[in-house]
């Protein structure tokens, strides 16, 4: 069963109704006493018949599942919209609903009896079988190995490489030091009374490096001197030149 | 058969023959190599095995030897029963077969009850049954279809084979499935029991 | 073969092709019943599979079907690869080059990591490298040399054409420019497979 059946205390007889997967199974088996094609049962006939089934229960203080009750209120439903004269129909169309119904009862019947069919065919394993012991195919791969010359020697290089100690030489940059910088900025500061912004206290250079080692000490050195208060700084707004003075 | 079969005759033979799965032409050329019309080979080789006991048969694209249906009682008796599929897991197969892909909620719109965790898991685990990705609809939902594996077990060569899908999609029973449930559409009048 | 074999060699082929072990006539004849004569079936059968893809055999009272022997190859197919030497393969393969002949732990101790067992294999398999002989040493280690087929894949004329170590210095072949640590080239086996 895949429904789990609803709690409840275990005497209650909730039998008359565990033989069904729900309302539709119900449904069908009902259609099913019809005796004709499920294409033209009474779809009235049918509400009948589960009515009177749930009130047979009902009668027999069984235990109903809840999705049986609202099957047989949708139902009961159903068949006043059936029974009123078209015009009075309610929306949605009852007459509708009602082929709808069918056509889902005739596709749960239609996918019961392919189910059936299916489990009836030849199956591999149970009525047919596969050899039983295959030799299996089998793709065995050569490994076909390449390497060249340079390869070897590049390669012995490597591990006699390998087997030298490393020497780590240090390589010396031009830098200007805060004390140089310091210097620079009070020397040329100290002739001067107008604003000079930062970049003028940098010395002409090609060294790229060494232009920005002495920009950031120069900048530094700025700083150091604005609190020792030789020199006032000032800048307009953020990243805008910054401007310096004797104090 | 005949008495003395060609080269190729036996090379496909034998190599179909020591195969643990079944295999596509295309597999079988790359054993016996490509000269070999392996169609024809295999058409010629299915019509010298017809009405033996061993017999050669094409499921989904894919070629293999089984014994023949009729001789199922000689062979059963000695093997365990394959595993009994629950009632739900045969419908859910079924409507998968018919319907794929399919999704969870459509399933369950047909059977009119939820599926148990289980029944999918049963139907996947034999390897039936796979998910085939997601549809592009709210919710995203999975969806499911049928392996390959699941036409060589039951013995269909294409899903066109599955019984009567002709008359079914005739019917309009394969049309889309409307997962809307039937109660919906009573709003709120009947409720009151 | 026949054109329509009769019941009892169908039985007799379906239960042969189907069992997981050859048979015994006893055996076959316990699922296909004691009215068929099974060994003058078996015979027959055996008839009509001679010259085919597969065949019926006998082996030590006991009957199977397997593939012809002179299919085997198809059931078993070589396909060349090309595959590059690792670096450990490598390194091994020029300290061979450079010092042989050179035991294995003479190989480690240059290379400053132990080598897998692979790496020697891979080397032989390639005919580059072949066994020298044992070393009159304690533990008469054996020792690996080049072959001639080294000296004629890797264009040399003889070893001495192998440039030495103050050439590679001046070629920049022994500046430290390997940054990985070597201790992180720990070898596992089948790295050269």
């Amino acid at each position: 069963m895949d429904q789990a059946d609803p709690p409840g205390p275990p005497e209650t007889l909730t039998l008359a109704l565990s033989g069904w997967e729900g309302p539709l199974d119900l449904l069908l088996n009902l259609a099913r006493s019809q005796k004709v094609d499920l294409r033209e049962i009474s779809i009235l006939e049918l509400v009948e018949q589960y009515l009177a089934f749930i009130n047979d229960a009902r009668t027999l203080k069984l235990e109903i599942a809840a999705d049986y009750l609202v099957m047989a209120a949708w139902l009961a439903y159903l068949k006043s919209g059936l029974l009123l004269p078209r015009e009075e129909a309610p929306d949605p169309d009852p007459e509708e609903l009602a082929l709808r119904l069918q056509q889902r009862l005739q596709r749960l019947d239609a996918m019961r009896e392919a189910g059936a069919r299916l489990m009836a065919r030849d199956r591999i394993g149970r009525d047919v079988f596969r050899r039983g012991a295959p030799e299996g195919l089998r793709l065995v791969r050569t490994p076909h190995w390449q390497s060249d010359l340079f390869a070897v020697i590049s390669g012995y290089g490597a591990v006699r490489a390998r087997a030298v100690p490393a020497m780590h030489i240090v390589s010396r940059r031009l830098v200007m030091t805060l004390e140089q910088a310091i210097a620079r900025v009070e020397r040329i500061i100290g002739a001067r009374i107008d604003w000079l912004a930062l970049e003028r206290f940098v010395p002409e250079t090609r060294d790229e490096a060494y232009r920005r080692s002495a920009l950031a000490s120069s900048f530094v050195a700025a700083l150091e001197l604005a609190r020792r208060g030789t020199v006032s700084l000032r800048q307009a707004e953020p990243f805008a030149p910054l401007m310096i003075r004797r104090a | 058969m005949n008495a003395a079969p060609d080269a190729a005759i036996r090379a496909v033979e034998a190599t179909l023959f020591a195969a643990e799965t079944p295999l596509s032409p295309a597999e079988v050329a790359a054993c016996v190599g490509s000269a070999v019309d392996v169609r024809a080979v295999l058409a010629a080789l299915a019509a010298d095995y017809a009405g033996r006991g061993i017999n050669l048969v094409e499921r989904g694209g894919r070629w293999h030897f089984q014994t023949a249906p009729d001789l199922a009682h000689l062979l059963r008796r000695e093997r365990a029963e394959t595993r009994r599929l629950s009632r739900a897991a045969v419908e859910t197969l079924a409507i998968i077969a018919y319907h794929e892909p399919v999704s969870r909620a459509e399933v369950e719109a047909i059977r009119g009850v939820q599926i148990s965790k289980g029944t999918l898991d049963v139907l996947i685990e034999a390897g039936w049954v796979r998910p085939a990705g997601r549809r592009e609809a709210p919710g995203r939902p999975l969806t499911y279809a049928t392996t390959p594996a699941f036409l060589t077990d039951f013995g269909l060569s294409s899903r066109r084979d599955l019984p009567g899908v002709d008359e079914l999609a005739a019917a309009g029973l394969l049309d889309p499935i409307d997962t809307t449930p039937v109660m919906l559409e009573m709003e709120k009048d009947g409720e009151d029991d």
